[in-house]
């Protein structure tokens, strides 16, 4: 309680030493654009193939090797980006400020179509083989064509007033897109025409004010063998079946951040924090570790035996998915970590806020 | 089995008062009760929450009933607040029914930490964190501690309009109120977010393109978004434009009770400008204005804009008048120390009459401009049981300034002044101004009484005289060096033209005495030698004044102007001509009440010889000083005599603008007025006066003087006071600058 | 011409307006309520006759100071009814 | 931890009696603000106590002597509202009839020759509604009497208030308001001194608005009232300009006007040209503006 602070706020845990399993090896780091802004934008980087493609706040997307991380080609919008890089069959997508779509050639960043849409998209647009569906701040899904950008259909859900920032991304399969929305609703949708299939309302808000009442789904749907996991804001982590849409089990849990899975456990970094394993099958928490309180920990990412995790400080925690004791930790970016991570082979890829692309080996 | 009860005996109360447990037992004596009905009084005694434990017990036929009652809250200690003071949040609780001295509840912990978290949300400090535990005491009472880490307020991160081609980004948010943080957010809490203000920023966004043709503009959704961490807001607009529209053509339907073309003329749409719902409302209004003015002042104006495809819309205001209105009585408030008349008569308003709306309201300028009443409002209340008549309510503010101005005074000019003169110009109340006393200065003694009677005949002809004795010692007022005795007395009258100008005419009489001190200057000494040193003079003032200022102490819109000419009648021992024009206008610069006011002020004099004599030197214009250009000791500016004293001239020319802005850090500032202010002005002679070895005559413009500063006036209980700090811009090394000025008596 | 030359005076507009369509729809047997529709409430409901209200007009005009003045008397009988009325109008439409 | 907080004052439970003893003692010494104090903690502390009636009527009491009529005003309308049945509610009714009788002369106005009635009656109404009604519900109280005078006082004074501004109707010769602010007197304020003037207006006003019958029924109550009562009132006499200015000595008082019933198609009066009125209408020929 300083006397110039004035505010008392609560405190991030300390961080806490432990005897280091492993080993972090760095294969390669480049700097990248003039990194992500303070606007608690999630600008997620995406892996296709053997192409990183990354970017900045300011609009600069960028492909980049995935072995040697050496840039292959870099396009500026020059118009500030606020939703993350979604990656198609052959296209590079991402969402400007002032609410359009921009397509990219894969292979050498050209603009191949823009649509203006109502409102911000927050998240990465999603594809499949031949449509792209953006998932909008007002809780509206648009499809649009992927290689014309001609609108198909929009989906509009009602969300309140009041939500938290940021959205969920949709998984957009062959025939079907399953998105979650701020007003905590599961929700699948007909590929062609854009109608409800199915809706399953993931958490009840309940509480008096509008704070206690915010249930965002802003967590992605996490596809595992005929079941979707999926976690809301201050409501249950749920497991829904795929085929008939009924709910398996439901666990009481709060978190903004998208799932992992691994060890036949679905790992979820909590609202406070705390980064809890369930497990599969029979819902049952396997263990959870307190450590990293109020450290604002991004979504986890499964790396060999481990779980990895980043923070606000830039931290990025390896934890033994057995019991999800310490077993490294390595600093990636002084400004912090917010964006998803990738892994692939083995490779964890992660994008600092300052713009630094790091990619890194466990052994 | 039942048995009648003869009487009820109450044990182990401390705090609750007898009479509460016996209202909700319910068992008088003489009633006989059987088992259930016991059990049913003990829970509806058990209901009120007051009792941990009630047990009845029977002793012959007296009923027992023993309480054990809840402890009772003696203290509730927060710790950790700062922003919301102990108070406001023990205020809160009580609202919600929870204060010192209050039975403590099972629920009342958890009540507490949500009414405390709501509190904080609804400052906007989401991020609020807070512990409620219970500390026993003696006596079966407890104390609360309650914790509380307040967090930080959530502050607005990003504002993003979607949608929006036709205007940019910042020109939207320039319209809004919640900004994002700025460089001095500590100073506003513009940033902070609330959500009426984001919803008068929506209206205000909306007006903007309604403002400017585009009718069908919408907001497709609102989405307002809270970071994880509670600490920053980012609210997100998308909108649809629409298409330009412009007016086609502009019509009047319904009862028309006034002739159409009267109507069609207040309305200022004109047909093939661009749509603006701003002009359409102000049509609206001003229908219903001119409407009021014919005495419907229920009458209901609504326009019905009707779009056509080649992107112009047909304005139509339909007209309802309702019935014509009658004012019954009209009641004055507030004035304790006026007469009620001294405010009635000013009111053009009859009683008994037909309404008109702009009789009410040019009433309430007229009162304001008497300058006896600091503020002014009239309400208009229907009378119940009718539906033709209303009373009206005129609620004055009387200015505070004391009856008796006998102050001890100082100003640069004339040094301390010790001022026993009554000067009032609402004397006890009455509306007349009398002024009677002895001023006593280095610079002038003055024995005088004046008498105006503003209201004379009812209709504003006023009438009043004065007589004086005043013998000024210019050279102690830094002018060439003599002094006058002058011995005066006059009549004065005027009436007004119509509702705003007026005239008034003077007829004095004086006799003046030159008295040369000893080292005076070659002027005074030739005009003495040519024209003598006493004179007695008739002459006749007749000014013309058009007063449209919305009050006469600190006015902040409208302006006033006045010309006179002063004749020195022929026949009287020296005839002259003076002729003056005075001009000043005030002009509010934002749109709400409190914000900036632009003023300009200007005067135009010009005198000069009539008949055989010379100009009497006496008479001149002097420049310089906190009523003309501030910034120069009083008087000093113009030609200079032979002895290096100002002379004055018999041309004068000032100048003033001036930029009114709230007093800052004073919440009732409506009897304070500060200013930044710049000055222009100077005096000249047309023609060298007699005995001058030559002299720089001739209107020379580039002799005007300018000076810029700061201004302050403030009516305190004993009169106005008002002091200048100003800069000469252009000041020649011979002028005598002033920065620090300061004089009671007088206000900007 | 006016005794102040140039004086400028506000016109004194006093009691209800009266037009002749307001006395033609005037009906005998009508309440003191339906009346009171038609003319409007009377400024002038004097204290020592309650059955009779004055609708008299009086507008003095600040320009000219000549004064026109319009008077009309309802006359109400025992039970509050409209029995007849007398004044600056001619009695219009069908009077029973 | 706070900075400044210091220690959480621990306001000591000192008992209601002792408490309540304390408040009088100060009402008796005059130290109103103290007693207002103790009795507005006594009033926190112990909400149903033994003692919280009377010490609410204390608490009027001491805001009344402390010129803080507001206060006083509210927390008697309180008492009034929460135990309308108290035996000793006649004297919460005095109280805040006598703060309002006080309230709005300041002290300084108090010793200025300033005539009273002719200033806004505002809380004199008030003040006489309550007084009303204390005499109303409690007649035998022992306030009733004093009560009584002041409502005298009170009804002459709003009386004469009347009279002031039907005088000012009548010089503005609004005759319609001028006999209706008379009316007002008759009905409302009857046995005040203000009356016969009040129907003298109104006699007056009838004659001037032509209605010869109602000014005879007016004249009638009068005589049988006020026999050989001769008001001060009447037609204020025209002055031309010319002797307003010379303070009487040249030009001429005018007759009254010429009344003249309106035809119903009035013809509109012509607007006066700039130069007749900056002329004084010295030069405008006869035709054109109609004497």
């Amino acid at each position: 309680c300083g006397w110039w602070g004035g505010e008392v706020e609560i405190e991030p845990a300390e961080l806490v030493d432990f005897q280091a399993e492993k080993e972090v090896q760095v294969l390669w780091s480049s700097s990248v654009g003039s990194g992500l802004g303070e606007k608690f934008n999630k600008l997620s980087l995406a892996v296709n193939g053997e192409v990183i493609y990354a970017l900045d706040v300011d609009g600069k997307v960028f492909a980049v090797n995935r072995g040697d991380g050496k840039e292959i080609w870099k396009t500026d919008l020059d118009t500030p980006i606020l939703g993350g890089v979604g990656v198609g069959p052959n296209h590079v997508a991402v969402t400007t400020e002032s609410g359009e779509v921009v397509m990219l050639n894969a292979d050498d960043g050209a603009e191949m179509w823009r649509q203006q849409l109502s409102s911000e998209t927050l998240s990465p647009v999603q594809m499949n083989t031949d449509i792209a569906v953006a998932q909008l701040q007002n809780g509206k899904l648009v499809a649009m064509d992927i290689s014309t950008g001609k609108r198909l259909w929009s989906y509009d859900s009602q969300i309140p007033r009041l939500t938290l920032r940021g959205t969920s991304s949709p998984i957009v399969a062959s025939n079907v897109t399953i998105a979650g929305f701020a007003n905590g609703k599961l929700v699948a949708v007909r590929n062609d025409s854009g109608a409800e299939l199915w809706e399953r309302q993931v958490t009840v808000p309940e509480g008096k004010t509008e704070l206690e009442r915010l249930i965002d789904i802003d967590a992605r749907p996490l596809y595992i063998n005929g079941v979707i996991y999926i976690v809301s804001y201050q409501g249950r982590l749920v497991a829904v079946s795929a085929s008939d849409a009924q709910i398996l089990w439901s666990q009481k849990a709060s978190s903004y951040q998208s799932l992992a899975a691994g060890f036949g456990n679905i790992y979820v970094s909590q609202e406070n924090g705390f980064i809890e394993a369930f497990d599969q099958r029979s819902s049952a928490s396997v263990w959870r570790q307190t450590a990293l309180e109020n450290r604002q920990t991004t979504a986890p990412e499964v790396l060999g035996t481990t779980v990895a995790v980043g923070d606000f400080d830039g931290y990025l925690h390896f934890m033994s998915q057995v019991d999800g004791h310490f077993v490294a930790r390595y600093r990636v970016d002084s400004d912090g970590m917010r964006g998803d991570m990738a892994v692939v082979d083995d490779v964890l890829y992660v994008l600092g806020n300052s713009g630094r692309l790091v990619a890194l080996q466990l052994n | 089995q039942s048995f009648t009860v003869e009487d009820v005996r109450l044990e182990g109360l401390q705090r609750v008062e007898p009479g509460l447990v016996l209202r909700n037992l319910d068992i008088d004596s003489g009633q006989s009760v059987d088992q259930s009905e016991i059990a049913e009084a003990t829970r509806r005694v058990f209901r009120t929450g007051y009792f941990d434990d009630i047990r009845i017990a029977r002793d012959g036929n007296v009923l027992i009933v023993r309480v054990q009652e809840r402890p009772a809250v003696s203290l509730i200690r927060l710790e950790g607040n700062k922003v919301l003071e102990d108070d406001a949040l023990l205020e809160g609780l009580k609202q919600n029914g929870l204060r010192e001295g209050d039975v403590f509840k099972r629920a009342t912990l958890e009540k507490i930490r949500q009414d405390l978290l709501r509190m904080y949300a609804g400052q906007g400090r989401y991020g609020a964190a807070i512990e409620a535990e219970v500390e026993p005491l003696s006596e079966n009472r407890v104390a609360l501690n309650i914790d509380i880490k307040e967090g930080k307020v959530a502050t607005i991160q990003h504002v993003n309009i979607v949608g929006n081609t036709v205007f940019s980004d910042e020109e939207l948010k320039d319209e809004f109120s919640l900004k994002l943080p700025g460089f001095w957010d500590f100073f506003s809490d513009s940033d902070k977010y609330a959500r009426e203000k984001l919803a008068g920023d929506l209206e205000r966004l909306r007006s903007y393109y309604l403002d400017r043709g585009y009718i069908n503009f919408t907001i497709d959704s609102s989405q307002v978004s809270l970071s994880p961490d509670k600490k920053h807001v980012f609210i997100t607009v998308s909108v649809t434009e629409g298409e330009k529209f412009s007016v086609g053509d502009v019509t009047v339907a319904g009862d028309l009770v006034v002739d159409e073309q009267e109507l069609l003329d207040a309305i200022t749409v004109a047909k093939g400008a661009t749509f603006s719902r701003r002009e359409m409302t102000e049509s609206q209004d001003a229908l219903v204005r001119k409407l009021g003015d014919k005495g419907y002042l229920f009458a209901n104006v609504s326009p019905v804009p009707k779009i056509n495809d080649d992107n112009t819309v047909n304005l139509q205001f339909f007209i309802a008048p309702g019935k014509q209105t009658y004012v019954r009585r009209i009641a004055i408030k507030g004035n304790t120390k006026t007469a009620d008349v001294v405010a009635r008569r000013s009111i053009s308003q009859m009683e008994g009459g037909l309404v008109s709306s702009a009789a009410i309201e040019r009433s309430k300028q007229r009162i304001a401009q008497t300058g006896y009443f600091k503020d002014v409002n009239v309400e208009t209340a229907p009378v119940p049981g009718t539906d033709d008549q209303v009373d009206l309510e005129y609620s004055v503010v009387e200015d505070n300034t004391g009856n008796f101005s006998a102050s001890v005074g100082f100003s640069q000019t004339s040094g301390a002044i010790l001022n026993l003169s009554v000067e009032q110009d609402n004397f006890l109340g009455s509306g007349n101004s009398v002024g009677f006393g002895i001023t006593q200065s280095d610079t002038i003694t003055e024995y005088k009484f004046s008498y105006v009677e503003p209201y004379y005949t009812v209709d504003g002809v006023s009438r009043g005289y004065n007589i004086y004795s005043r013998e000024t010692h210019y050279d102690e007022e830094n002018v060439s060096n003599y002094s006058t005795d002058t011995l005066g007395a006059g009549v004065n009258f005027g009436y007004p033209m119509d509702d705003y100008q007026r005239l008034n005419f003077g007829f004095n009489f004086e006799g003046i005495k030159v008295k040369p001190s000893n080292d005076v200057s070659q002027e005074v000494t030739d005009y003495i030698d040519l024209e003598g040193d006493s004179f007695n003079i008739f002459n006749v003032q007749l000014s013309w004044s058009d007063n449209h200022l919305n009050r006469k102490i600190f006015p902040t819109e409208g302006y006033s102007q006045s010309a006179s000419i002063e004749i020195g009648v022929p026949g009287s021992d020296l005839s002259y001509h003076k002729e003056q024009y005075k001009g000043r206008i005030y002009y509010p610069l934002s749109e709400d009440s409190e914000g900036l006011i632009g003023s300009l002020r200007g005067r135009l004099a010009f005198a000069g010889k009539l008949g055989d004599n010379e100009y009497p030197f006496f008479k001149n214009y002097y420049s310089g000083g906190l009523s003309s250009v501030r910034g120069f000791d009083s008087n000093s500016l113009g030609p200079r005599d032979s002895k290096d004293d100002p002379f004055g001239g018999n041309v004068a020319i000032d100048m003033s603008a001036e930029l009114i802005f709230p007093v800052p850090f004073i919440k009732d500032s409506s009897s304070m007025r500060t200013l930044l202010f710049a000055d222009a002005g100077n005096v000249f002679l047309t023609e060298c006066p007699v005995g001058s070895s030559g002299c720089d005559n001739g209107i020379k413009l580039d002799e005007l003087r300018y000076t810029a500063g700061f201004g302050f006036s403030w009516l305190t209980p004993i009169g106005p006071i008002s002091i200048a700090l100003s800069k000469a811009l252009n000041a020649k090394d011979t002028d005598d600058e002033r920065f620090f000025e300061f004089a009671l008596g007088r206000t900007f | 011409c006016s005794e102040f030359p140039g004086v400028y005076k506000i016109d004194i507009p006093q009691g209800n307006v009266v037009t002749q369509e307001m006395v033609d729809t005037l009906r005998p047997g009508m309440t003191q309520n339906q009346v009171r529709y038609v003319l409007g409430t009377p400024l002038i409901t004097d204290s020592f006759n309650n059955n009779r209200w004055d609708y008299i007009y009086r507008n003095q005009s600040g320009e000219t100071g000549t004064i026109t003045q319009q008077r009309l008397t309802v006359l109400f009988d025992a039970n509050g009814n409209l029995s007849g009325f007398a004044g600056d109008f001619r009695p219009g439409g069908n009077q029973q | 931890c706070s900075w400044f907080g210091g220690d959480e004052k621990e306001a000591p439970d000192v008992p209601e009696q002792q408490l309540y003893q304390e408040a009088l003692d100060m009402l008796e010494s005059a130290n109103y603000v103290a007693a207002i104090e103790k009795l507005q903690l006594l009033e926190a502390r112990y909400p149903f106590g033994r003692f919280s009636d009377q010490a609410q009527l204390e608490l009027i009491y001491a805001y009344h002597k402390n010129y803080e009529s507001e206060a006083a005003r509210a927390t008697a309308d309180r008492f009034i509202r929460l135990n309308p049945n108290h035996e000793n509610l006649d004297y919460a009714l005095y109280l805040k009839g006598l703060t309002a009788f006080e309230k709005d002369r300041t002290f300084f106005e108090k010793y200025l020759p300033i005539d009273e009635t002719q200033r806004d009656p505002g809380s004199a109404l008030e003040s006489f509604q309550s007084f009303q009604q204390l005499v109303s519900r409690f007649p035998n109280s022992q306030y009733a009497p004093d009560a009584q005078k002041r409502m005298t006082y009170l009804k002459n004074r709003l009386a004469t208030y009347e009279m002031h501004v039907a005088r000012y109707y009548v010089k503005r010769e609004a005759w319609v308001a001028a006999a209706n602010r008379g009316r007002y007197v008759v009905e409302n304020y009857q046995q005040t001194p203000a009356v016969p003037d009040a129907l003298s207006v109104m006699v007056l006003a009838y004659n001037e608005l032509g209605m010869t019958d109602l000014a005879a029924d007016s004249q009638a109550v009068l005589d049988a009232n006020f026999p050989g009562y001769q008001s001060n009132i009447q037609l204020a006499k025209k002055e031309s300009l010319l002797s307003t200015a010379t303070f009487g000595l040249l030009g001429s008082n005018d007759s009254p006007r010429p009344v003249q019933t309106a035809k119903p198609d009035q013809p509109e009066t012509k607007e006066r040209s700039w130069f007749s009125r900056l002329t004084f209408g010295i030069f405008d020929n006869e035709a054109e503006s109609d004497k």
